[in-house]
């Protein structure tokens, strides 16, 4: 028997990666998140080996979640093979051996940057989304501990009135993604950049959406079949991305969220964003969409526009 | 390290602070010449961690906390000798030194070959005298001649 | 046309292949002479990334062929994987085994002035014998004492007073309030809770201590240069080693595991009580309005000056009752972590086509409404449309 | 980097899963892990080897659960100050210190407590209540539980200590099963039983 021998291995890293201390704290954090819709959590959230900025909040709620028998779904921009996507994909499953699929009615957990599918989700998934800032009120109220003083009074005030300057300007509202949402009647988030065209679909919905911001240490969720309203006028109703006419180069689709690739002659190409759907369109048979080929939301009456 | 001994006697954990600070190389041939001599070894824990290092504020007294420092650390119990355990820890990551470390306290604890270890800790302790006196002997050298200053 | 289909996996492995392919390999030998020859690099990555483990520290500078921000989050991430086995007993100044130790405020202090290791008075001139290969650069210590013909023979004491202590006992400044023992578990950690505003000074501490030394001096240096209402100088500052001490968990003892380098800075202002409005940060005590000197406070893992100045000069700034927004303590603590700061800055890196689309049918939307009306919304500021409409 | 989860992290994440699961759809009967055959205590043991550790409180008046939770490293405190309040049953006079239970302010409404509270499913003496809010589906079956062994005292004082989103959440535990009742649910309690 020698020293080296007698001494334990020294493995170093743990399942899932982060701590057991870690994913305690975590998993209270989301208790309370799920227990207040909408309300922002602050967390500690632990440092991890990809640069903050990249999805280290949305990371470290799947981290806390994962287990061996998961399945597990990564997206960025709507696509399963970006780099980002694929990066996470493959340090979520080299850490805890979950498999992964780039079917979302297949996934366990969906951890997602600015998209959610356009299959609709069903009951027991979980969506991930990652979040750069929290704060739907960033910019009209800097000061953080100002902006948690005017959620704590419901006092939504400012946010109404740059929409109503937005409408004096513009005509119409301009906020493009990240569309502020009333939740359970009480609070106002941020949904994380998804475009408008994603925002309704955390209304009323079968999955719970946990979203997470690594960088300002905020998490929060959405618990399934919550109310999720946009913010909007009564004679001024809230709009979805207009891509009426788009056609998917590679599906022929249309009436999903597009990406709009530029042509040299200054004319653009249109491809669905949602990569996951393509393939299941040209391969099987996709399962029921939030928005049907005509663009009918399935909820009818929420969109009033 | 600094402390000298109190009336001539130089507890254990004195004597384990000096060894947590020798080279790892002396510390595990040691370790190794004490093995035979201490029957069935349970290695209880054996593992790299953390130490949170607290500092004070010197202005208004609070304690805050500086930073963190990695250290290996061991458990061990020796089942041939009434169950005496030993703990032992060092920085940085080499758990084979702490393993020493912890074997090296049961040792002096079960007083196993404890001549041997206090002979190698004292003289150790020497050296670490030594060159603590070598550097400030030379930051002596660097003291401002107010009058030049 | 399309985007690559199953492009990103592949491309992502070749791009850090050939990252490393541009640099040369490493090795323990590399690891080990960068830990060596570069001491100052290794604490201020140590200092960044909240963990003592110089072995550590250069392999994560040997890996990211220097770059000092990847570096520092390799360090950090590694954190998160470690369990905290224990609290080390809380480091005081007078306990420091000081080998650099000044004051400007006074010409002599008790003690001495004590210039240890430094670079200060040095002349920045290569020594361009070691490229040729003629010398190795001065590697052994040959004390330069005209005045002493001897070479010197006194130890410098390992420990000194405090010249905080001296204004105190001057009656200078407040005397420092009693703080009963803390369970060193207690003590508010930003690693484990969130920080909210506004922060317990422990947390502030903290915060500096691990702060990117860049973005403190660049904050600290608009302190100094004008934007600050202090006039600092600075009281002490000290390089030296802190022993991590641990109890022994079997007879409570406490061991010794050896010693690990810090820094620290105190600066000093005037008229800490003063109408101008220069508070101390806890007035509410201080009612006698007895004028007294107000210190500020850093100090860090590693030995790192200029991060500890600045931080000390911060320290003071963010007391005060109006301070410029580049020093209050929210926007200096938010954005001078160089892990947050870095990622979240090439984080913009990534795709964002999405959110740019959302923003771009906003623009086209109010472009329609504005053509309809017969004006053009592009005659609008557009890049500000576009930055309204997104994120 | 080979990852293996270890039975202690397996057990706390399911039984993690199953709480989640629990407070996402109100009402709704999970499936803690572990024995069923094993003693009274079990499930809220390992719902504290799941949620507790030394950086959280806990309060309870059960000697011997207490003795167990302490081993997780959370600290035992006083009803006001303990983030989770365990009650294998809950008793009359417990509810004085649910009474005293944290229900956060309104800067931090999310520092309110949580209460787990050991009660029967489904008998037929037990009380029948109505839910909605988030995670209840309008109509479901599970939208209406029929619960026994708590006083009925403990719904009047939920309904007065909860000012959304100031109040307390709760776990309903039946040996292995667990019904969740966020602070964000609605809970009217009807005059006949459910069945």
């Amino acid at each position: 028997m020698t020293l080296e021998q007698l001494a334990l291995e020294n493995h170093g890293y743990s399942y899932a990666f982060l701590d057991e201390f870690a994913k305690r704290e975590l998993r209270r954090r989301i208790l309370k998140a799920i227990a207040l819709p909408g309300y922002q959590v602050p967390y500690a959230s632990r440092e991890l080996p990809i640069a903050r900025g990249w999805g280290t909040g949305g990371l470290q709620v799947t981290l806390s979640l994962v287990g061996p028998e998961d399945v597990v779904k990564v997206i960025d921009q709507g696509a399963d093979d970006s780099v980002n996507a694929a990066n996470l994909r493959r340090f979520i499953t080299r850490v805890s051996d979950a498999a992964s699929t780039t079917d979302a009615t297949q996934a366990t957990i969906i951890q997602s940057r600015h998209r959610i599918p356009e299959e609709r989700l069903h009951e027991g998934q979980v969506l991930v989304l990652q979040v750069p800032d929290p704060e739907p009120m960033r910019s009209v109220e800097h000061d953080i501990s100002r902006a948690r003083e005017m959620h704590a009074d419901a006092d939504y005030g400012l946010l109404w009135l740059a929409l109503y300057e937005q409408l004096v300007r513009y005509r119409r509202v301009t906020q493009g993604a990240s569309y502020p949402v009333m939740v359970h009647k009480r609070y106002v988030m941020s949904p994380s950049p998804i475009p408008r065209w994603d925002t309704p679909k955390l209304h009323q919905a079968a999955h719970l959406t946990l979203l997470a911001a690594g960088r300002e240490k905020r998490l929060y969720a959405v618990p399934p079949y919550t109310d999720v309203y946009p913010l909007e006028f009564t004679d001024v109703p809230f709009k979805v991305e207009d891509q009426r006419g788009w056609v998917c180069i590679r599906t022929g689709a249309q009436n999903k969220f597009m990406n709009e690739i530029p042509n040299e002659d200054g004319t653009s190409t249109h491809e669905m964003s949602d990569t996951g759907y393509i393939e299941k369109l040209l391969n099987a048979q996709p399962g029921d969409t939030y928005y049907d080929n005509n663009g009918n939301f399935y909820i009818r009456g929420y969109i009033r526009s | 390290m600094n402390k000298e001994t109190h009336n001539g006697h130089t507890s254990i954990a004195e004597r384990l602070s000096v060894l947590s600070q020798s080279s790892a190389h002396q510390v595990k041939a040691l370790a190794e010449s004490l093995l035979d001599d201490l029957g069935v070894i349970e290695v209880l824990e054996n593992r790299t961690g953390l130490v949170m290092l607290p500092y004070t504020d010197s202005v208004q007294g609070i304690t805050f906390n500086l930073g963190e420092v990695l250290i290996a650390e061991a458990s061990v119990r020796l089942k041939d000798h009434d169950g005496v355990e030993g703990y032992g820890s060092c920085l940085g990551r080499d758990h084979v030194q702490a393993l020493a470390l912890a074997l090296c306290d049961a040792a002096l604890r079960a007083g196993i070959r404890a001549d041997t270890i206090t002979a190698f800790a004292d003289a150790r302790a020497l050296e670490l005298i030594a060159a603590d006196q070598e550097l400030l002997r030379q930051v002596e050298t660097t003291r401002v001649n107010m009058e030049t200053f | 046309m399309y985007v690559a289909a199953r492009g990103g996996e592949g491309a992502i492995q070749n791009a850090e292949a050939l990252y490393n392919d541009l640099k040369a390999p490493i090795d323990a030998d590399v690891v080990r002479a960068i830990e060596r020859t570069m001491p100052y690099l290794i604490d201020r990555v140590m200092g960044e990334g909240s963990l003592y483990a110089p072995e550590l520290a250069a392999l994560a500078l040997a890996q990211t062929g220097g770059d000092l921000y990847e570096a520092v989050l390799i360090l950090r991430a590694y954190r998160s994987t470690q369990p905290r086995l224990a609290y080390a007993e809380p480091v005081t100044t007078k306990m420091l085994f000081t080998v650099r130790r000044i004051s400007a405020a006074f010409k002599d202090i008790p003690g001495g002035q004590v210039l240890g290791p430094t670079l200060d008075y040095s002349h920045r001139i290569f020594q361009l014998d070691v490229l040729d290969g003629k010398a190795a650069a001065t590697a052994t210590f040959t004390p330069d004492t005209p005045d002493a013909p001897e070479p010197v023979q006194p130890v410098a004491p390992r420990e000194y007073p405090l010249v905080a202590d001296w204004h105190r006992m001057a009656g200078l400044m407040a005397p420092l309030e009693k703080h009963a023992d803390q369970d060193p578990s207690d003590v508010p950690d930003v690693t484990r809770e969130p920080l909210l505003f506004p922060a317990p000074r422990a947390e502030r501490l903290q915060s500096l201590s691990r702060a990117d030394t860049g973005g403190i001096l660049a904050l600290g240096y608009a302190n100094m240069r004008g934007y600050g209402a202090v006039h600092p100088t600075i009281n002490e500052l000290r390089l030296g080693y802190a022993e991590v001490q641990v109890r022994h968990p079997i007879s409570g003892d406490l061991i010794s595991l050896g010693r690990v380098r810090v820094s620290q800075a105190e600066i000093v202002t005037h008229f800490a009580n003063s109408a101008t409005g220069v508070f101390g940060a806890n007035k509410e005590k201080r009612q006698n309005h007895k004028e007294e000197l107000a210190l500020g406070f850093a100090a860090t893992m590693g030995w790192n000056e200029i991060k500890v100045i600045a931080a000390a000069m911060l320290d003071k700034a963010m007391d005060l009752p109006a301070p410029h927004p580049a020093h209050t303590e929210e926007f200096v603590l938010y954005h001078t972590d160089p892990v947050e700061a870095s990622g979240f800055c090439i984080h913009y890196k990534l795709p964002h086509y999405v959110t740019f689309a959302s923003g771009m049918d906003a623009m086209r939307g109010a472009n329609q409404i504005a053509g309809d009306e017969g004006k053009s919304v592009s005659e609008q500021p557009e890049a500000e449309l576009v930055a309204e409409a997104q994120e | 980097m080979r990852p293996t989860q270890t039975a202690t992290e397996a057990a706390s994440r399911a039984t993690f899963l199953a709480l989640m699961g629990a407070l996402s759809r109100p009402g709704m009967i999970h499936s803690l892990p572990g024995d069923p055959q094993g003693d009274e205590l079990r499930t809220f043991v390992a719902i504290g080897k799941a949620l507790l550790d030394l950086e959280t409180s806990y309060y309870t008046p059960e000697a011997l659960l207490s003795r167990k939770l302490a081993l997780t490293g959370a600290k035992g405190r006083n009803p006001a100050q303990a983030a989770y309040h365990f009650y294998p049953h809950l008793y009359a006079e417990d509810l004085t210190a649910i009474e005293q239970a944290s229900v956060g302010d309104y800067l931090y409404p999310d520092r309110g407590a949580t209460v787990m509270i050991g009660c029967r499913f489904g008998e037929r003496a037990g009380q029948c209540m109505q839910l909605s809010g988030p995670g209840v589906l309008n109509q479901s079956p599970e939208s209406r539980i029929q619960v026994s062994d708590v006083p009925l005292e403990f719904w009047r004082q939920r309904a007065r200590r909860i000012h959304y989103p100031m109040g307390f959440d709760a776990y309903l535990i039946d040996g292995q099963k667990v019904i969740g009742l966020p602070r964000s649910t609605k809970v009217e309690l009807e005059a006949v039983p459910c069945m």
